[in-house]
Parts: structure tokens; sequence; C-alpha cells
């Protein structure tokens, strides 16, 4: 871990993927959240995919 | 293209001029705004030469942000009393409907960017060299043709509904960026900004042509899907 | 498209002016007519009386062609609603709440433009004013100086220089006086006259039911009968 | 496939594949970060910044294959005989899963400039036509925002989409 952080620039790079890790992570909590909305929509017996 | 199109289209713009020469909304608010823009442009940017290398670019942005006040008022005259709506309930030919909305558009626009590039040349100093002009004029009628077909496809599907409007500039920016860029570019070559030489304008212009055909041709065909609301 | 030339065939002269049989139709999904019969026959005047949001609208929408019928029957001017309604289109006019005018252009200017949208002459053009009471001085006055009543006429004038055969007339009487509605009725009683055939949904009732040969009442997504 | 009445209620839209692809999803995360900060070797020429890379060329390759998604769904749906809304709802999820991805390619692509050029925005074909393209997919989703019933939507946003990606892009194919 120590050699991570010591490589050069390693504010940007660590930024880089933990952008991409919170952003990733968010849209797919906000899909379930939103899928979750939409489920409670819909009567059990037609949830087809389950 | 059936002449009896084309005769529904010439009518249609022709009913737009008229509308506009009637209530000036355009010769008493859009154009003194873009004047304004100009103006504008050269408090926030200071003498210097700046101005002068800029000017091709800054006539183009005044004219993108006022052709989206064109665009509004041309549909805004449409669906404040439900006109557009009764031309599609009334099965009117969409491709007639948008051909002729653009040409006056075109038109109006054609207006604007003679009387933008007219305040260049007094605000800014650049001054136009004679082997240009042709250059010039080209690049002015190829945007604006490309321009009005854009701000027809995007005014018409801005027409819809309520609370639409604000979404034009969104829509429309982006995808205008290319006329931005060519017909900036062309007009240099015509004006010799950077000591560019003419020859390099017309690769532009071709830029410009295709991109009109291709929204030309495309908006056309969606029209009447965009505005079957 | 807006041929002027696709006149009717006699065989749809004869063909009622709306026929629907079990017609279902959605808004957003949901059935905002769940089954309406309705046969009206060229040259009447039918008034569609019903609460707000009983499906008044989506009635006289469905006869337009706007909303797709979804299940069932349905025939306007022998035209199967269902199948191309291309030439339907300039045979029926549709009227709500807006006018459909360019405020900006005067009466005449705004029955000029119609005429030359769908290949109208002038002098149908000229018949349809003076039908309207808006020959004279008033066809020269810009459509943002009319009263309200004049408006509408103005856009019933539209209709006529279109020569739609069915309209669809939403509310016509709302925001009118009573010397408007007057005049209004009497256009209506003169355009039927001559072959239209009207449907109105009216709330103003005493009125309509005077001008109306008949009175069919929405509720709930159907149709019945007023006694 | 065939759970229980009483499980299936918490279920919302999951299904067994998606939870399974969602875990395998988690843990590719993982190997990523592992791989691409720890066990591989800085580049030759870009150094550490090349570990942007890692995460940047996938999002942007992402990006494009889901707007390209969204414009054949387009097609299908506008030209498609039945009109399908399925084609409808892929293309504007698609969409969505684009614009998040053009986004992550903007922003690590900008930190890897810092690295490398020593500024975050560079002014050239490539990066100008991602912005545009990103903007009007943001667009696109505010048409999709808009009033009216489904397949109105689906209409406009139909020509929308079908029509803002080619003449966005023509920014790139610029004449030299």
């Amino acid at each position: 871990m120590s050699a991570v952080l010591a490589m050069r620039d390693a504010g940007f790079i660590l930024g880089a993927y933990a952008a991409t890790v919170v952003v990733i992570g968010g849209f797919a909590l906000w899909v379930l959240r939103a899928g979750r909305r939409s489920g409670e929509l819909v009567d059990d017996e037609e949830k087809y995919w389950t | 293209m059936s002449p009896g199109r084309i005769r529904l289209a010439r009518r249609l713009a022709a009913k737009d001029l008229l509308i506009e020469r009637r209530s000036r909304v355009l010769v008493n608010q859009v154009l003194p705004f873009s004047g304004l823009v100009m103006v504008v442009f050269a408090f926030a940017l200071g003498t210097g030469g700046v101005l002068e290398r800029a000017a091709p670019g800054l006539v183009w942005l005044a004219v993108l942000f006022s052709s989206l006040s064109t665009v509004q008022r041309s549909f805004g005259l449409e669906t404040a009393d439900g006109a557009m709506e009764s031309l599609r309930v009334a099965g009117v030919d969409p491709i007639a409907l948008f051909l002729g909305k653009a040409a006056a558009l075109a038109i109006e626009l054609l207006v604007l960017v003679t009387v933008l590039l007219g305040l260049a040349v007094v605000l800014y100093g650049t001054e136009p060299r004679a082997e240009g002009i042709v250059l010039l004029v080209t690049t002015a009628i190829s945007a604006t043709l490309g321009l009005a077909a854009l701000g027809t496809i995007y005014g018409g599907l801005a027409a819809g509904g309520s609370g639409r409007e604000t979404l034009l500039p969104l829509l429309v920016l982006p995808v205008a960026a290319p006329v931005l860029i060519g017909a900036t570019r062309g007009v240099e070559a015509a004006l010799g900004t950077d000591r560019t030489a003419v020859s390099e304008g017309w690769p532009w212009v071709g830029l410009l042509l295709v991109f009109a055909v291709a929204i030309g041709v495309g908006g056309a065909l969606a029209f009447g899907t965009l505005i079957e609301d | 498209m807006s041929d002027p030339a696709t006149n009717p065939t006699p065989a749809d002269r004869s063909a009622p002016a709306v026929d629907l049989r079990g017609v279902i139709a959605l808004l957003g999904g949901f059935p905002a007519l769940s089954g309406i019969d309705l046969r009206v026959e060229r040259g009447e005047i039918v008034l569609v009386a019903g609460p707000n949001g009983a499906g008044k609208s989506t009635l006289l929408n469905v006869c337009a062609g706007l909303v797709p019928v979804a299940r069932g029957h349905a025939e306007v001017l022998g035209t199967d609603l269902r199948g191309d309604r291309g030439a339907l289109r300039h045979r029926i006019g549709l009227l709500g709440h807006r006018n459909g005018l360019y405020a900006d252009l005067t009466v005449a200017e705004n029955l000029a433009f119609w005429a030359d949208m769908v290949g109208a002459n002038e002098a149908e053009t000229a018949a349809a004013l003076t039908s309207a009471g808006l020959d004279g001085r008033l066809s020269s006055v810009r459509v943002s100086a009319l009263s309200a009543g004049q408006r509408r006429r103005t856009a019933l004038a539209v209709l006529l220089v279109r020569r739609a055969e069915l309209w669809l007339l939403d509310e016509p009487h709302a925001g009118l006086d009573p010397s408007g509605r007057d005049e209004l009725d009497d256009l209506i009683r003169l355009a039927v006259a001559s072959g239209v055939t009207v449907i109105l949904a009216s709330h103003d009732l005493e009125r309509s039911r005077a001008l109306a040969g008949r009175e069919i009442v929405v509720k709930g997504g159907t149709v019945s009968e007023a006694a | 496939m065939t759970p229980s009445p009483q499980t299936s209620i918490r279920r919302a839209t999951g299904t067994r594949a998606t939870r399974v692809l969602g875990i395998v999803t988690l843990v590719m995360l993982g190997w990523l970060g592992l791989f691409g900060l720890v066990l591989s070797p800085a580049d030759v020429d870009q150094g550490d910044a090349v570990r942007i890379m890692y995460v940047h060329v996938p999002t942007v390759w992402l990006a494009y294959l889901a707007f390209i998604v969204t414009a054949v769904c387009s097609a299908l749906y506008l030209f498609g005989k039945r009109h399908s809304l399925g084609f409808d709802r892929v293309a504007g999820a698609s969409a969505e899963i684009g614009v998040v991805f053009m986004a992550l390619t903007l922003i690590s692509g900008s930190l890897w400039g810092r690295i490398t050029w020593g500024v975050y925005w560079q002014w050239d074909a490539r990066l100008t036509t991602t912005a545009l393209l990103f903007v009007t997919y943001i667009g696109y989703l505010a048409v999709r925002g808009l009033d009216g019933t489904r397949e109105r939507r689906a209409r406009r946003s139909a020509v929308i989409g079908l029509l803002a990606a080619p003449v966005a892009s023509l920014a790139h194919h610029r004449p030299r």
C-alpha cells in the first residue's frame, strides 16, 4: 500500500480510481433503488422475472 | 419533391415573414440583442488585437445565441393559439411544414448574419478583402441553412408542450458545434485572420454544406414524427 | 396529402359520419374509454355531455384520429380509423379551447392562408367570411384585436374554408358572452344545413340542447343515450 | 429461477442472473484496482499515469457502446413494424449508462491530462467530440423527461437519439 502511495502523482491516479468506483457504485445504488420503487408498483403475481 | 409540396412550403414561409413584418419581433428585439452581445464581447475581451483575431468566432457565437430566440419566436407564434396543432390535425404535409418553417428561419437568420458581419467591421475593425468575398458569402449562406434546419427540428420538438423552451439551448448548442467551428474557420479564411489563405476556407464550406443537407433531409423526414404529439 | 381532389366517393357519402362499436382507447396505459358505442348520421348535431374527466375530450380526439383506438371497431366518414387515416384528416375539423389562428394576421389573411393550405379558391374563402359574418370591415382586423366570440367564429370559418365534413367542437361556447354564443350557434346551424356533421362537447347544456338534435352522456368511459 | 412467493416480495426487479452479474462486477472491480494500482508496473513512457488508462479506456468504450445501443434501439423502435416500447426502454436505459460512463471518461481523462500535459483539458478534436457527445446525451435524457404518453416520449426520443449522435460526431471528422 505504501508503494502505491509513493508513486508519482498518486493523488491524481488514486482520484481517478476513486471517482470511477464512487460513480459506478452510486449509479448502481440509484438503479437498485429505482428498481425497488418500480417493483413495488407491480403485483407479485405479475413479476414474471422472479 | 412535388410542386404542390414546394408551393405549400413557400406559402408557409411567406406567412412567417408576413407575421414578422407585422409584429417586428425580430427587428425590435432579437437584432438589438445580438448587437448587444457583440458589444459585450468587446467589453469582455478589450482591445489590442484580441478582438480582431476573435471576430469571426464572436460573430457566429452571437448568431448562435440569437438564433435560439429566433427559433423560439418562430415556433412561439405557432403554439400561442394552437396553430401548429391545427395544421397537423388537418393533415398538412409535414415535409412542407418543415421546409416552410426552415426557409423562413433561414431568411431571418441571413439578415441577422449580414447585420452582425457588418457590425464586426464597425466594432471589431475586421476589413473584408476582395478575394474573400465569394467565400464569405458562401460560408454565411451554407452555415445559415444548417442552423435553420437544425433550429426547425428542435423548435418543432420544443413546440409540443409547456416548459420545453428551456430545453432548446441544451439540445441545439452541442449539435450546432460543427456549424460554429466550420463557419468560424470559413470566415477567418475569407477575412484573412491570422494570415490564413482564402483556399483554406473551402473545405469548411464543404463541411457546412454536408451538415445542412444531412440535417435538412433528416429533419424533413423526422418532422412529422416530432410534432405528432 | 391534403389534396382537395380526394372527394368522398358516393359509397362513403352514405356511410355514417361516426360509427364506433366497443371502442377502447388508452391514455397513458389506462382506459379513458372503455367500450364506446356511438353512431352519428350525416348532418346530425350531437351533444356529448358528462362530468369533467369522463372522457368527452378523449371521445372527440378518438374521432379525430388523434388518440389511437386500442380495441373495437371505429369508422369515421366511412374510413377505418385503424387503417390509413391520411386522406381522412383534412375532412375532419377539431376545435379545442384554442382557435389555431395567427394573432398578428388579419381575419382575411388567416383564412387565405388556410385556403392555400387546402387548395380552396378565393370565392370559397369569401363565402366562408360571409357565412361567419366576418365580411366587410372585420375581415381586415387583426385577430389579436378581435373579441373572443369573433375569434371563435374565425376559427369555424377556417373549418368552412377547409370544407371539413365532420366538426368536433370541444366546449365551443367557453369564454363567450351571450351574443357571441348566439352568433356561434347560428354559424353552426348554417354549416349543418350545408351538410356538415357536428359533435360538440359542452357544459352549457341548455344552450347546446337547443342546438343539438340528440344528446349522449359520457360517464366513466362509456356512453349512454340521454332520455 | 422459481423462488417461493415469500422471498419474491423484496426482490424488486432483480433476478438471479443480475445478482450474479453484480457480484462478478464487484469482484472484477476489486481485481482491476489490485492489478491497475499494485501488480502492474509503471509504463516506460507514461510512468505511473498509465494506471489511469486502465479505468479510462474501458469507460470510454462502454460509453460508446451504450450510445450505439441507444442509436440502434431508437432505429428499431422507429422503423420496426410493431413500434415495440421495449426498444425505447433499452434505448433510454442505455443512454443513462452511456452518460454515466462518459462522465467517468471525462473525469479520469482530465486527471490523466493533468499529469501528462500539465493541464486538465486540451482542445483537440477528440476531447471536444467526447464532451459534445456527453452534453448531447444529457439533452437526450432531458427529452425523455418531457411530459406526454409513453408512445410520444418514445417517438420523440428515438428521433433525437438518431439525429444527435452522428451530428455531434461530425466535429470529429472535420477537415484539417
